[in-house]
Protein backbone atom coordinates (compact mmCIF):
# COMPACT_ATOMS: atom_id res chain seq x y z
CA UNK A 1 0.00 0.00 0.00
CA UNK A 2 1.18 3.29 -1.16
CA UNK A 3 0.58 6.27 1.70
CA UNK A 4 1.00 9.20 -0.17
CA UNK A 5 -2.67 10.53 -1.72
CA UNK A 6 -3.54 10.02 -5.15
CA UNK A 7 -2.83 12.86 -7.50
CA UNK A 8 -5.43 14.11 -10.09
CA UNK A 9 -4.34 14.34 -13.76
CA UNK A 10 -7.40 14.57 -15.53
CA UNK A 11 -11.04 14.97 -14.99
CA UNK A 12 -13.42 14.82 -17.71
CA UNK A 13 -17.11 14.64 -17.63
CA UNK A 14 -19.23 13.55 -20.33
CA UNK A 15 -22.88 13.87 -21.29
CA UNK A 16 -25.18 11.76 -23.55
CA UNK A 17 -29.12 11.46 -24.61
CA UNK A 18 -30.11 8.31 -22.95
CA UNK A 19 -30.06 6.73 -26.63
CA UNK A 20 -28.65 3.35 -27.37
CA UNK A 21 -26.88 4.95 -31.16
CA UNK A 22 -25.04 7.00 -28.50
CA UNK A 23 -22.93 4.12 -26.54
CA UNK A 24 -20.64 3.74 -29.41
CA UNK A 25 -19.48 7.34 -28.90
CA UNK A 26 -18.86 6.62 -24.75
CA UNK A 27 -17.05 3.23 -25.16
CA UNK A 28 -14.45 4.87 -27.91
CA UNK A 29 -14.00 8.30 -25.61
CA UNK A 30 -13.72 5.85 -22.55
CA UNK A 31 -11.11 3.70 -24.59
CA UNK A 32 -8.59 6.38 -25.86
CA UNK A 33 -8.99 8.19 -22.30
CA UNK A 34 -7.87 5.12 -20.28
CA UNK A 35 -5.39 4.12 -23.26
CA UNK A 36 -3.55 7.60 -23.04
CA UNK A 37 -3.32 7.86 -19.54
CA UNK A 38 -1.44 4.54 -19.67
CA UNK A 39 -3.43 1.89 -19.04
CA UNK A 40 -2.70 -1.16 -21.33
CA UNK A 41 -4.76 -2.08 -24.26
CA UNK A 42 -6.36 -4.90 -22.37
CA UNK A 43 -7.44 -2.57 -19.52
CA UNK A 44 -8.63 -0.06 -21.68
CA UNK A 45 -10.76 -2.52 -23.69
CA UNK A 46 -12.20 -4.23 -20.18
CA UNK A 47 -12.68 -0.37 -19.11
CA UNK A 48 -14.76 0.14 -22.29
CA UNK A 49 -16.66 -2.63 -21.69
CA UNK A 50 -17.43 -2.10 -18.27
CA UNK A 51 -19.13 1.68 -19.18
CA UNK A 52 -20.47 0.66 -22.39
CA UNK A 53 -22.49 -2.43 -19.97
CA UNK A 54 -22.84 0.33 -17.32
CA UNK A 55 -24.48 2.83 -20.03
CA UNK A 56 -26.71 0.31 -21.57
CA UNK A 57 -28.48 -0.79 -18.26
CA UNK A 58 -29.30 2.91 -17.92
CA UNK A 59 -30.73 3.11 -21.10
CA UNK A 60 -32.58 -0.20 -21.18
CA UNK A 61 -34.06 0.11 -17.84
CA UNK A 62 -33.18 3.50 -15.81
CA UNK A 63 -34.36 5.67 -18.48
CA UNK A 64 -37.02 2.88 -20.07
CA UNK A 65 -39.88 5.80 -19.69
CA UNK A 66 -37.90 8.32 -20.14
CA UNK A 67 -36.33 7.91 -23.47
CA UNK A 68 -34.64 11.42 -23.79
CA UNK A 69 -33.10 11.95 -20.21
CA UNK A 70 -29.34 11.92 -20.04
CA UNK A 71 -27.05 9.82 -19.00
CA UNK A 72 -23.65 11.56 -16.96
CA UNK A 73 -20.53 9.59 -17.11
CA UNK A 74 -17.39 11.13 -15.43
CA UNK A 75 -13.94 10.06 -15.31
CA UNK A 76 -11.38 10.88 -13.19
CA UNK A 77 -7.74 9.54 -13.99
CA UNK A 78 -5.89 9.82 -10.49
CA UNK A 79 -1.97 8.87 -10.66
CA UNK A 80 -3.13 5.21 -9.61
CA UNK A 81 -6.53 4.17 -10.65
CA UNK A 82 -9.10 5.71 -12.69
CA UNK A 83 -12.49 6.89 -10.62
CA UNK A 84 -15.84 6.25 -13.03
CA UNK A 85 -19.04 8.02 -12.26
CA UNK A 86 -22.22 6.54 -14.21
CA UNK A 87 -24.95 8.79 -13.37
CA UNK A 88 -29.02 9.47 -14.40
CA UNK A 89 -32.28 10.04 -12.95
CA UNK A 90 -34.21 7.45 -13.89
CA UNK A 91 -35.46 4.41 -12.32
CA UNK A 92 -33.02 3.15 -9.83
CA UNK A 93 -31.52 -0.39 -10.18
CA UNK A 94 -33.24 -3.04 -7.68
CA UNK A 95 -31.04 -3.23 -4.61
CA UNK A 96 -30.32 -6.66 -4.71
CA UNK A 97 -29.49 -6.87 -8.74
CA UNK A 98 -25.66 -5.86 -8.17
CA UNK A 99 -25.48 -8.24 -5.12
CA UNK A 100 -27.55 -11.09 -7.48
CA UNK A 101 -24.45 -10.59 -10.01
CA UNK A 102 -22.28 -13.02 -8.76
CA UNK A 103 -21.09 -14.55 -11.83
CA UNK A 104 -22.58 -17.59 -11.42
CA UNK A 105 -23.99 -16.57 -14.75
CA UNK A 106 -20.86 -18.18 -16.22
CA UNK A 107 -21.09 -21.35 -14.23
CA UNK A 108 -22.90 -23.00 -17.38
CA UNK A 109 -22.31 -26.34 -18.63
CA UNK A 110 -20.02 -26.54 -21.72
CA UNK A 111 -21.42 -29.58 -22.94
CA UNK A 112 -25.33 -28.28 -22.32
CA UNK A 113 -26.59 -25.77 -25.16
CA UNK A 114 -29.62 -25.48 -23.01
CA UNK A 115 -27.18 -23.54 -19.67
CA UNK A 116 -25.26 -21.54 -22.24
CA UNK A 117 -26.60 -17.51 -21.04
CA UNK A 118 -27.86 -15.35 -24.04
CA UNK A 119 -28.32 -12.56 -21.39
CA UNK A 120 -28.08 -11.28 -17.48
CA UNK A 121 -24.35 -11.06 -18.19
CA UNK A 122 -23.71 -7.83 -17.94
CA UNK A 123 -23.32 -6.75 -14.42
CA UNK A 124 -20.95 -9.95 -13.54
CA UNK A 125 -19.13 -8.86 -16.35
CA UNK A 126 -18.63 -5.24 -14.78
CA UNK A 127 -17.51 -6.42 -11.53
CA UNK A 128 -15.06 -8.81 -13.34
CA UNK A 129 -13.53 -6.60 -14.86
CA UNK A 130 -13.47 -3.46 -12.12
CA UNK A 131 -11.55 -3.21 -8.88
CA UNK A 132 -14.36 -1.68 -7.39
CA UNK A 133 -17.90 -1.22 -8.31
CA UNK A 134 -20.60 0.85 -5.62
CA UNK A 135 -24.28 1.72 -6.65
CA UNK A 136 -25.92 4.74 -4.70
CA UNK A 137 -29.63 6.25 -5.15
CA UNK A 138 -29.48 9.71 -3.91
CA UNK A 139 -32.35 12.26 -4.30
CA UNK A 140 -33.48 10.92 -7.73
CA UNK A 141 -30.24 10.60 -8.84
CA UNK A 142 -28.33 6.93 -9.64
CA UNK A 143 -24.55 6.66 -9.42
CA UNK A 144 -22.88 3.40 -10.50
CA UNK A 145 -18.87 4.31 -9.36
CA UNK A 146 -16.22 1.94 -10.78
CA UNK A 147 -12.72 1.90 -10.03
CA UNK A 148 -9.90 0.37 -11.69
CA UNK A 149 -6.29 0.40 -10.43
CA UNK A 150 -3.56 1.30 -12.59
CA UNK A 151 -1.30 -1.99 -13.25
CA UNK A 152 2.23 -0.85 -13.12
CA UNK A 153 1.45 0.83 -9.62
CA UNK A 154 4.45 -0.61 -7.57
CA UNK A 155 4.56 0.41 -3.71
CA UNK A 156 7.05 3.14 -3.55
CA UNK A 157 8.33 4.72 -0.27
CA UNK A 158 7.91 7.85 0.48
CA UNK A 159 11.44 9.37 0.65
CA UNK B 1 -43.82 3.98 -46.59
CA UNK B 2 -42.80 6.92 -44.29
CA UNK B 3 -40.82 4.95 -42.16
CA UNK B 4 -39.15 2.69 -44.82
CA UNK B 5 -38.29 6.48 -46.64
CA UNK B 6 -36.72 7.35 -43.21
CA UNK B 7 -34.78 4.22 -42.81
CA UNK B 8 -33.32 4.97 -46.17
CA UNK B 9 -32.43 8.28 -45.25
CA UNK B 10 -30.51 7.12 -42.78
CA UNK B 11 -28.86 4.32 -44.30
CA UNK B 12 -27.12 6.71 -46.69
CA UNK B 13 -25.53 9.33 -44.35
CA UNK B 14 -22.20 9.34 -43.72
CA UNK B 15 -21.86 6.17 -41.54
CA UNK B 16 -21.97 2.99 -43.15
CA UNK B 17 -25.00 1.47 -41.78
CA UNK B 18 -24.50 -2.04 -43.57
CA UNK B 19 -25.12 -4.52 -41.39
CA UNK B 20 -23.14 -7.80 -42.83
CA UNK B 21 -22.06 -9.14 -45.87
CA UNK B 22 -22.99 -12.84 -46.56
CA UNK B 23 -20.16 -15.30 -49.08
CA UNK B 24 -21.13 -18.65 -49.66
CA UNK B 25 -18.68 -21.24 -50.02
CA UNK B 26 -20.35 -24.59 -50.62
CA UNK B 27 -22.76 -25.86 -47.84
CA UNK B 28 -21.01 -22.66 -45.85
CA UNK B 29 -22.32 -19.29 -45.59
CA UNK B 30 -19.68 -16.56 -43.87
CA UNK B 31 -21.11 -13.55 -42.61
CA UNK B 32 -19.04 -10.59 -42.24
CA UNK B 33 -20.45 -7.50 -39.36
CA UNK B 34 -20.00 -4.39 -41.05
CA UNK B 35 -19.71 -2.52 -37.96
CA UNK B 36 -16.81 -2.14 -35.12
CA UNK B 37 -18.94 -2.93 -32.63
CA UNK B 38 -21.60 -5.14 -31.52
CA UNK B 39 -23.71 -3.34 -28.64
CA UNK B 40 -27.31 -3.28 -27.85
CA UNK B 41 -27.76 -0.78 -30.39
CA UNK B 42 -26.99 -3.70 -33.00
CA UNK B 43 -27.16 -7.14 -30.92
CA UNK B 44 -30.86 -7.59 -31.55
CA UNK B 45 -30.61 -6.81 -35.71
CA UNK B 46 -27.41 -9.07 -35.61
CA UNK B 47 -29.61 -11.88 -34.15
CA UNK B 48 -32.23 -11.72 -36.39
CA UNK B 49 -30.96 -11.31 -39.34
CA UNK B 50 -28.84 -14.26 -38.99
CA UNK B 51 -31.44 -16.02 -37.50
CA UNK B 52 -33.81 -15.82 -39.88
CA UNK B 53 -30.77 -17.26 -42.80
CA UNK B 54 -30.55 -19.99 -40.39
CA UNK B 55 -34.39 -20.47 -40.23
CA UNK B 56 -34.14 -20.46 -44.06
CA UNK B 57 -31.92 -23.25 -44.65
CA UNK B 58 -29.17 -21.95 -43.56
CA UNK B 59 -27.12 -24.85 -41.66
CA UNK B 60 -23.19 -24.20 -41.51
CA UNK B 61 -21.94 -20.74 -40.97
CA UNK B 62 -18.48 -18.94 -40.48
CA UNK B 63 -18.81 -16.08 -38.21
CA UNK B 64 -16.01 -13.20 -39.69
CA UNK B 65 -15.19 -10.86 -37.55
CA UNK B 66 -12.38 -8.86 -39.15
CA UNK B 67 -14.31 -5.53 -38.72
CA UNK B 68 -15.31 -6.14 -35.14
CA UNK B 69 -13.85 -4.29 -32.94
CA UNK B 70 -15.84 -4.36 -29.62
CA UNK B 71 -18.44 -6.84 -28.62
CA UNK B 72 -20.63 -6.62 -25.35
CA UNK B 73 -22.87 -9.26 -23.29
CA UNK B 74 -25.92 -8.17 -25.67
CA UNK B 75 -23.56 -8.45 -28.44
CA UNK B 76 -22.54 -12.20 -26.91
CA UNK B 77 -25.53 -12.98 -26.35
CA UNK B 78 -26.38 -12.76 -30.11
CA UNK B 79 -23.87 -14.73 -30.94
CA UNK B 80 -24.82 -17.32 -28.38
CA UNK B 81 -28.39 -17.33 -30.01
CA UNK B 82 -27.11 -18.45 -32.94
CA UNK B 83 -25.23 -20.73 -32.04
CA UNK B 84 -28.04 -22.36 -30.14
CA UNK B 85 -30.25 -21.91 -33.20
CA UNK B 86 -27.90 -23.56 -35.61
CA UNK B 87 -27.74 -26.32 -32.93
CA UNK B 88 -23.39 -26.40 -31.41
CA UNK B 89 -20.42 -25.50 -32.54
CA UNK B 90 -19.96 -28.16 -35.16
CA UNK B 91 -22.26 -25.82 -37.54
CA UNK B 92 -20.59 -22.65 -36.47
CA UNK B 93 -16.82 -21.27 -36.49
CA UNK B 94 -15.81 -18.06 -35.93
CA UNK B 95 -12.47 -16.72 -37.30
CA UNK B 96 -10.39 -13.39 -37.68
CA UNK B 97 -11.18 -12.72 -33.69
CA UNK B 98 -9.51 -9.94 -32.43
CA UNK B 99 -8.09 -9.54 -29.28
CA UNK B 100 -10.35 -7.20 -27.60
CA UNK B 101 -13.35 -9.27 -28.95
CA UNK B 102 -11.41 -12.73 -27.49
CA UNK B 103 -11.09 -10.85 -24.14
CA UNK B 104 -15.06 -11.13 -23.76
CA UNK B 105 -15.27 -14.53 -25.06
CA UNK B 106 -12.29 -15.33 -21.99
CA UNK B 107 -14.40 -13.21 -19.75
CA UNK B 108 -17.63 -15.55 -19.87
CA UNK B 109 -16.10 -18.88 -20.86
CA UNK B 110 -17.35 -19.26 -24.17
CA UNK B 111 -13.81 -19.59 -25.43
CA UNK B 112 -14.79 -23.35 -24.31
CA UNK B 113 -17.72 -23.46 -26.69
CA UNK B 114 -16.98 -21.57 -29.78
CA UNK B 115 -14.39 -22.61 -32.17
CA UNK B 116 -12.22 -19.50 -32.98
CA UNK B 117 -9.85 -20.03 -36.09
CA UNK B 118 -7.05 -17.47 -37.11
CA UNK B 119 -8.12 -17.65 -40.71
CA UNK B 120 -11.66 -17.94 -43.00
CA UNK B 121 -9.54 -20.74 -44.98
CA UNK B 122 -9.49 -22.92 -41.65
CA UNK B 123 -12.90 -22.13 -40.54
CA UNK B 124 -14.51 -22.97 -43.52
CA UNK B 125 -12.47 -25.91 -43.84
CA UNK B 126 -13.75 -27.18 -39.99
CA UNK B 127 -17.64 -27.14 -41.09
CA UNK B 128 -17.42 -29.32 -44.44
CA UNK B 129 -17.37 -32.65 -44.17
CA UNK C 1 -27.79 21.83 -51.70
CA UNK C 2 -29.50 18.98 -50.03
CA UNK C 3 -33.03 20.84 -49.32
CA UNK C 4 -33.72 17.64 -46.62
CA UNK C 5 -33.40 18.37 -42.73
CA UNK C 6 -29.87 17.20 -41.31
CA UNK C 7 -30.71 14.00 -39.02
CA UNK C 8 -28.83 14.27 -35.74
CA UNK C 9 -26.89 11.09 -35.44
CA UNK C 10 -25.07 11.72 -32.04
CA UNK C 11 -24.50 14.39 -29.79
CA UNK C 12 -21.93 14.61 -27.23
CA UNK C 13 -21.12 17.02 -24.44
CA UNK C 14 -17.69 17.31 -22.40
CA UNK C 15 -17.33 19.55 -19.40
CA UNK C 16 -13.31 20.32 -18.19
CA UNK C 17 -11.56 22.08 -15.98
CA UNK C 18 -10.25 24.98 -17.39
CA UNK C 19 -6.74 23.59 -16.85
CA UNK C 20 -3.83 23.31 -19.70
CA UNK C 21 -3.26 20.05 -18.58
CA UNK C 22 -6.82 18.58 -19.73
CA UNK C 23 -6.19 19.57 -23.61
CA UNK C 24 -4.39 16.58 -24.37
CA UNK C 25 -8.22 14.68 -23.41
CA UNK C 26 -10.30 17.00 -25.18
CA UNK C 27 -8.00 16.44 -28.59
CA UNK C 28 -7.95 13.49 -28.53
CA UNK C 29 -11.63 12.88 -27.71
CA UNK C 30 -12.50 15.01 -30.54
CA UNK C 31 -10.21 12.85 -32.95
CA UNK C 32 -11.50 9.71 -31.94
CA UNK C 33 -15.21 10.87 -32.30
CA UNK C 34 -14.90 12.68 -35.79
CA UNK C 35 -12.92 9.30 -37.55
CA UNK C 36 -15.56 7.17 -36.06
CA UNK C 37 -18.43 9.53 -37.07
CA UNK C 38 -17.12 9.22 -40.85
CA UNK C 39 -14.62 12.19 -41.09
CA UNK C 40 -11.36 11.05 -42.60
CA UNK C 41 -7.75 10.85 -40.65
CA UNK C 42 -6.98 14.33 -42.10
CA UNK C 43 -9.99 15.92 -41.26
CA UNK C 44 -10.28 14.44 -37.90
CA UNK C 45 -6.88 16.26 -37.50
CA UNK C 46 -8.12 19.52 -38.68
CA UNK C 47 -10.84 19.19 -36.54
CA UNK C 48 -8.72 18.18 -32.95
CA UNK C 49 -6.70 21.23 -34.52
CA UNK C 50 -9.61 23.45 -34.32
CA UNK C 51 -10.94 22.40 -30.52
CA UNK C 52 -7.93 22.42 -29.00
CA UNK C 53 -6.47 26.08 -30.09
CA UNK C 54 -10.26 27.34 -29.09
CA UNK C 55 -10.18 25.50 -26.37
CA UNK C 56 -6.49 27.13 -25.52
CA UNK C 57 -7.64 30.35 -25.88
CA UNK C 58 -10.50 29.99 -23.44
CA UNK C 59 -8.02 28.96 -21.10
CA UNK C 60 -4.84 31.05 -21.72
CA UNK C 61 -7.37 34.16 -22.13
CA UNK C 62 -10.70 33.44 -21.17
CA UNK C 63 -10.19 32.10 -17.59
CA UNK C 64 -6.83 33.58 -16.66
CA UNK C 65 -8.41 35.03 -13.60
CA UNK C 66 -10.71 31.73 -13.08
CA UNK C 67 -8.16 29.11 -13.51
CA UNK C 68 -10.31 26.30 -12.09
CA UNK C 69 -13.43 26.94 -14.63
CA UNK C 70 -15.04 25.13 -16.27
CA UNK C 71 -14.91 25.09 -20.57
CA UNK C 72 -17.30 22.75 -22.50
CA UNK C 73 -17.15 21.30 -25.53
CA UNK C 74 -20.71 20.12 -27.77
CA UNK C 75 -20.16 17.62 -30.77
CA UNK C 76 -23.44 17.13 -32.43
CA UNK C 77 -22.92 15.08 -35.56
CA UNK C 78 -25.18 15.43 -38.34
CA UNK C 79 -25.43 13.90 -41.31
CA UNK C 80 -23.64 16.03 -43.40
CA UNK C 81 -22.11 18.24 -40.99
CA UNK C 82 -20.23 18.42 -37.63
CA UNK C 83 -21.37 21.02 -34.94
CA UNK C 84 -19.18 21.83 -32.23
CA UNK C 85 -19.53 24.52 -29.36
CA UNK C 86 -16.81 25.37 -27.36
CA UNK C 87 -18.43 27.26 -24.50
CA UNK C 88 -16.92 29.10 -21.08
CA UNK C 89 -17.97 31.91 -18.28
CA UNK C 90 -14.72 33.78 -18.47
CA UNK C 91 -13.78 36.94 -20.01
CA UNK C 92 -15.19 37.45 -23.55
CA UNK C 93 -12.89 37.36 -26.30
CA UNK C 94 -12.34 41.28 -28.08
CA UNK C 95 -14.72 41.47 -30.72
CA UNK C 96 -12.37 42.16 -33.75
CA UNK C 97 -10.11 39.48 -32.42
CA UNK C 98 -11.60 36.74 -34.95
CA UNK C 99 -11.87 39.37 -37.83
CA UNK C 100 -8.47 40.21 -37.55
CA UNK C 101 -7.38 36.59 -38.04
CA UNK C 102 -7.63 36.60 -41.72
CA UNK C 103 -4.23 34.28 -41.79
CA UNK C 104 -2.21 37.08 -42.89
CA UNK C 105 -0.20 36.27 -40.08
CA UNK C 106 1.30 32.91 -42.88
CA UNK C 107 2.31 35.92 -45.31
CA UNK C 108 5.85 35.65 -43.67
CA UNK C 109 8.62 36.04 -46.08
CA UNK C 110 9.98 32.87 -46.16
CA UNK C 111 14.17 33.82 -46.60
CA UNK C 112 13.93 36.39 -44.09
CA UNK C 113 13.38 34.83 -40.47
CA UNK C 114 12.58 37.96 -38.37
CA UNK C 115 8.88 38.17 -40.22
CA UNK C 116 8.40 34.34 -39.29
CA UNK C 117 5.80 33.92 -36.51
CA UNK C 118 5.78 32.18 -33.23
CA UNK C 119 2.13 33.35 -31.92
CA UNK C 120 -0.56 34.53 -33.11
CA UNK C 121 -1.71 31.38 -35.89
CA UNK C 122 -4.59 29.73 -33.74
CA UNK C 123 -7.40 31.88 -34.88
CA UNK C 124 -5.95 31.87 -38.16
CA UNK C 125 -5.67 28.05 -37.92
CA UNK C 126 -9.30 27.64 -36.93
CA UNK C 127 -10.69 29.46 -39.33
CA UNK C 128 -8.37 27.55 -42.29
CA UNK C 129 -9.55 24.44 -41.39
CA UNK C 130 -13.30 24.96 -40.38
CA UNK C 131 -15.87 25.78 -43.07
CA UNK C 132 -17.78 28.42 -40.50
CA UNK C 133 -16.77 30.19 -37.60
CA UNK C 134 -19.20 31.97 -35.38
CA UNK C 135 -18.56 33.92 -31.86
CA UNK C 136 -21.44 34.98 -29.96
CA UNK C 137 -20.96 35.94 -25.86
CA UNK C 138 -24.46 36.55 -24.02
CA UNK C 139 -25.04 36.32 -20.52
CA UNK C 140 -21.78 35.83 -19.70
CA UNK C 141 -21.57 32.78 -21.42
CA UNK C 142 -19.09 33.09 -24.52
CA UNK C 143 -19.61 30.65 -27.43
CA UNK C 144 -17.41 29.87 -30.29
CA UNK C 145 -19.48 27.75 -33.00
CA UNK C 146 -17.44 25.39 -35.85
CA UNK C 147 -18.92 24.04 -38.16
CA UNK C 148 -16.79 21.54 -40.51
CA UNK C 149 -18.54 19.73 -43.66
CA UNK C 150 -18.63 15.76 -44.22
CA UNK C 151 -16.71 15.86 -47.40
CA UNK C 152 -18.85 12.76 -48.86
CA UNK C 153 -21.30 15.02 -49.00
CA UNK C 154 -22.90 14.46 -52.37
CA UNK C 155 -25.79 16.68 -53.37
CA UNK C 156 -28.49 13.94 -53.64
CA UNK C 157 -32.03 14.62 -54.68
CA UNK C 158 -34.99 13.42 -52.85
CA UNK C 159 -37.33 10.74 -54.33
CA UNK D 1 12.53 21.94 -2.00
CA UNK D 2 8.97 20.71 -1.54
CA UNK D 3 7.96 21.48 -4.97
CA UNK D 4 10.81 19.69 -6.24
CA UNK D 5 9.35 16.98 -4.51
CA UNK D 6 6.14 17.12 -6.00
CA UNK D 7 7.73 17.10 -9.60
CA UNK D 8 9.12 13.91 -8.65
CA UNK D 9 6.04 12.35 -7.75
CA UNK D 10 4.03 13.21 -10.78
CA UNK D 11 7.31 12.21 -12.78
CA UNK D 12 6.91 8.54 -11.43
CA UNK D 13 3.00 8.13 -12.25
CA UNK D 14 1.57 6.13 -14.77
CA UNK D 15 2.41 9.11 -17.07
CA UNK D 16 5.54 9.04 -19.15
CA UNK D 17 6.28 12.68 -18.00
CA UNK D 18 10.16 12.33 -20.13
CA UNK D 19 9.85 14.76 -21.88
CA UNK D 20 12.86 14.32 -24.53
CA UNK D 21 15.82 12.44 -25.14
CA UNK D 22 18.80 13.36 -26.85
CA UNK D 23 21.43 12.18 -28.45
CA UNK D 24 24.95 13.15 -30.03
CA UNK D 25 26.20 12.13 -33.75
CA UNK D 26 29.40 14.30 -33.97
CA UNK D 27 28.54 17.99 -33.91
CA UNK D 28 24.94 17.37 -34.37
CA UNK D 29 22.42 16.60 -31.07
CA UNK D 30 19.33 14.54 -31.81
CA UNK D 31 16.40 15.90 -29.81
CA UNK D 32 13.49 13.68 -29.84
CA UNK D 33 10.49 14.39 -27.89
CA UNK D 34 8.84 11.74 -25.68
CA UNK D 35 5.49 13.10 -26.19
CA UNK D 36 2.66 12.35 -28.07
CA UNK D 37 1.16 15.71 -27.90
CA UNK D 38 3.25 19.26 -28.28
CA UNK D 39 0.44 21.45 -27.39
CA UNK D 40 0.40 24.31 -25.22
CA UNK D 41 1.09 22.27 -22.36
CA UNK D 42 4.25 21.21 -23.42
CA UNK D 43 5.55 24.01 -25.64
CA UNK D 44 7.34 26.37 -23.51
CA UNK D 45 9.13 23.83 -21.54
CA UNK D 46 10.25 22.09 -24.68
CA UNK D 47 11.40 25.39 -26.41
CA UNK D 48 13.45 26.28 -22.94
CA UNK D 49 14.73 23.14 -22.55
CA UNK D 50 15.83 23.29 -26.56
CA UNK D 51 17.53 26.91 -26.45
CA UNK D 52 19.10 25.97 -23.29
CA UNK D 53 21.09 23.48 -24.92
CA UNK D 54 21.97 26.06 -28.50
CA UNK D 55 22.71 28.21 -25.54
CA UNK D 56 25.18 25.93 -23.93
CA UNK D 57 26.77 25.53 -27.23
CA UNK D 58 25.06 23.18 -29.82
CA UNK D 59 24.90 24.56 -32.91
CA UNK D 60 23.17 21.77 -35.24
CA UNK D 61 20.18 20.60 -34.21
CA UNK D 62 17.95 17.05 -35.62
CA UNK D 63 14.44 16.90 -34.20
CA UNK D 64 13.23 13.80 -34.35
CA UNK D 65 9.73 13.75 -34.51
CA UNK D 66 8.88 9.88 -34.21
CA UNK D 67 6.78 10.03 -31.24
CA UNK D 68 4.95 13.24 -31.74
CA UNK D 69 1.18 12.62 -33.53
CA UNK D 70 -0.13 16.13 -33.21
CA UNK D 71 1.25 19.65 -32.55
CA UNK D 72 -0.92 22.89 -32.71
CA UNK D 73 0.21 26.39 -32.99
CA UNK D 74 1.79 26.35 -29.97
CA UNK D 75 4.25 23.97 -30.52
CA UNK D 76 4.87 24.96 -34.31
CA UNK D 77 5.59 28.34 -32.51
CA UNK D 78 8.43 26.71 -30.18
CA UNK D 79 10.20 25.18 -33.03
CA UNK D 80 10.12 28.34 -35.14
CA UNK D 81 11.47 29.61 -32.06
CA UNK D 82 14.43 26.93 -31.73
CA UNK D 83 14.69 27.67 -35.75
CA UNK D 84 15.37 31.19 -34.96
CA UNK D 85 17.67 30.84 -31.91
CA UNK D 86 19.78 28.32 -33.95
CA UNK D 87 19.80 30.34 -37.20
CA UNK D 88 17.82 28.90 -39.94
CA UNK D 89 17.50 25.85 -41.57
CA UNK D 90 21.19 25.36 -42.21
CA UNK D 91 21.33 24.43 -38.86
CA UNK D 92 18.22 22.57 -37.68
CA UNK D 93 16.36 19.12 -40.20
CA UNK D 94 13.38 17.40 -38.58
CA UNK D 95 12.67 13.45 -39.74
CA UNK D 96 10.24 10.76 -39.20
CA UNK D 97 7.33 14.27 -39.06
CA UNK D 98 3.94 12.37 -39.38
CA UNK D 99 0.84 13.15 -41.98
CA UNK D 100 -0.98 14.98 -38.59
CA UNK D 101 2.25 17.08 -37.48
CA UNK D 102 2.87 18.10 -41.81
CA UNK D 103 -0.21 19.04 -42.22
CA UNK D 104 -0.07 22.08 -39.58
CA UNK D 105 3.14 22.83 -41.31
CA UNK D 106 1.74 23.04 -44.47
CA UNK D 107 -1.41 25.17 -43.18
CA UNK D 108 0.97 27.19 -41.90
CA UNK D 109 3.43 27.36 -44.68
CA UNK D 110 6.38 25.99 -42.56
CA UNK D 111 6.98 23.17 -44.69
CA UNK D 112 9.16 25.85 -47.38
CA UNK D 113 11.11 27.01 -44.59
CA UNK D 114 11.90 23.52 -42.31
CA UNK D 115 14.10 20.47 -44.07
CA UNK D 116 12.14 17.82 -43.33
CA UNK D 117 13.79 14.51 -44.52
CA UNK D 118 12.10 10.94 -44.01
CA UNK D 119 14.46 9.52 -41.94
CA UNK D 120 17.23 10.93 -38.97
CA UNK D 121 20.48 9.53 -41.13
CA UNK D 122 19.16 11.96 -43.34
CA UNK D 123 18.35 14.51 -41.26
CA UNK D 124 21.82 13.73 -39.60
CA UNK D 125 23.88 14.42 -42.88
CA UNK D 126 22.12 17.10 -44.23
CA UNK D 127 23.98 19.22 -41.52
CA UNK D 128 27.62 17.61 -41.47
CA UNK D 129 29.74 19.85 -43.98
N1 LIG E 1 -29.63 0.72 -14.32
C1 LIG E 1 -30.56 -0.24 -14.04
N2 LIG E 1 -31.80 0.11 -13.69
C2 LIG E 1 -32.71 -0.82 -13.41
N3 LIG E 1 -32.48 -2.15 -13.44
C3 LIG E 1 -31.26 -2.57 -13.77
C4 LIG E 1 -30.23 -1.65 -14.08
N4 LIG E 1 -29.12 -2.35 -14.36
C5 LIG E 1 -29.44 -3.65 -14.22
N5 LIG E 1 -30.72 -3.80 -13.87
C6 LIG E 1 -31.40 -5.10 -13.59
O1 LIG E 1 -30.37 -6.07 -13.37
C7 LIG E 1 -30.53 -7.18 -14.24
C8 LIG E 1 -29.19 -7.75 -14.63
O2 LIG E 1 -28.50 -6.85 -15.50
P1 LIG E 1 -27.29 -7.35 -16.41
O3 LIG E 1 -26.41 -8.22 -15.58
O4 LIG E 1 -26.67 -6.17 -17.03
O5 LIG E 1 -27.93 -8.30 -17.51
P2 LIG E 1 -29.06 -8.03 -18.62
O6 LIG E 1 -29.17 -6.56 -18.82
O7 LIG E 1 -28.54 -8.74 -19.82
O8 LIG E 1 -30.29 -8.65 -18.05
C9 LIG E 1 -31.33 -6.67 -15.40
O9 LIG E 1 -32.07 -7.70 -16.02
C10 LIG E 1 -32.23 -5.61 -14.74
O10 LIG E 1 -33.38 -6.22 -14.22
N1 LIG F 1 -11.00 33.07 -25.72
C1 LIG F 1 -10.32 34.25 -25.77
N2 LIG F 1 -10.52 35.18 -24.82
C2 LIG F 1 -9.86 36.33 -24.86
N3 LIG F 1 -8.99 36.67 -25.84
C3 LIG F 1 -8.76 35.82 -26.82
C4 LIG F 1 -9.42 34.56 -26.85
N4 LIG F 1 -9.00 33.90 -27.94
C5 LIG F 1 -8.13 34.71 -28.56
N5 LIG F 1 -7.97 35.86 -27.91
C6 LIG F 1 -7.11 37.00 -28.35
O1 LIG F 1 -6.85 36.82 -29.74
C7 LIG F 1 -5.45 36.84 -29.99
C8 LIG F 1 -5.10 35.89 -31.13
O2 LIG F 1 -5.29 34.54 -30.73
P1 LIG F 1 -4.59 33.36 -31.52
O3 LIG F 1 -4.79 33.58 -32.97
O4 LIG F 1 -5.13 32.09 -30.97
O5 LIG F 1 -3.04 33.46 -31.23
P2 LIG F 1 -2.18 33.45 -29.88
O6 LIG F 1 -3.00 32.83 -28.82
O7 LIG F 1 -0.97 32.65 -30.22
O8 LIG F 1 -1.85 34.88 -29.62
C9 LIG F 1 -4.81 36.46 -28.69
O9 LIG F 1 -3.52 36.97 -28.59
C10 LIG F 1 -5.78 37.04 -27.67
O10 LIG F 1 -5.46 38.38 -27.44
Amino acid sequence: MNSSPAVANSHIKLTIEGRLANIGMVGAVTRILSSESGFSVMSSTEIELAVVEAVTNVIKYGLLELPSSDVELSLTYYEQYLAIEISDLGIPMPSQALEDADGSVFDYLEHDMDTWPTSGMGLSLIKAVMDRVEYSSMNGRNTLRLIKLMESVDATTDS
Amino acid sequence: MTLENITIKLNVGSKKMENMTIKHQGAVAIIEPQRKRIDASFAIKFREDVVALVEQGQKKLVLNMTNVEFIDSSGLGAVVSIMKVIGGNQNLTLCYVKDSVLAVFKLTRMDKIFIILPNEEEAVARLQP
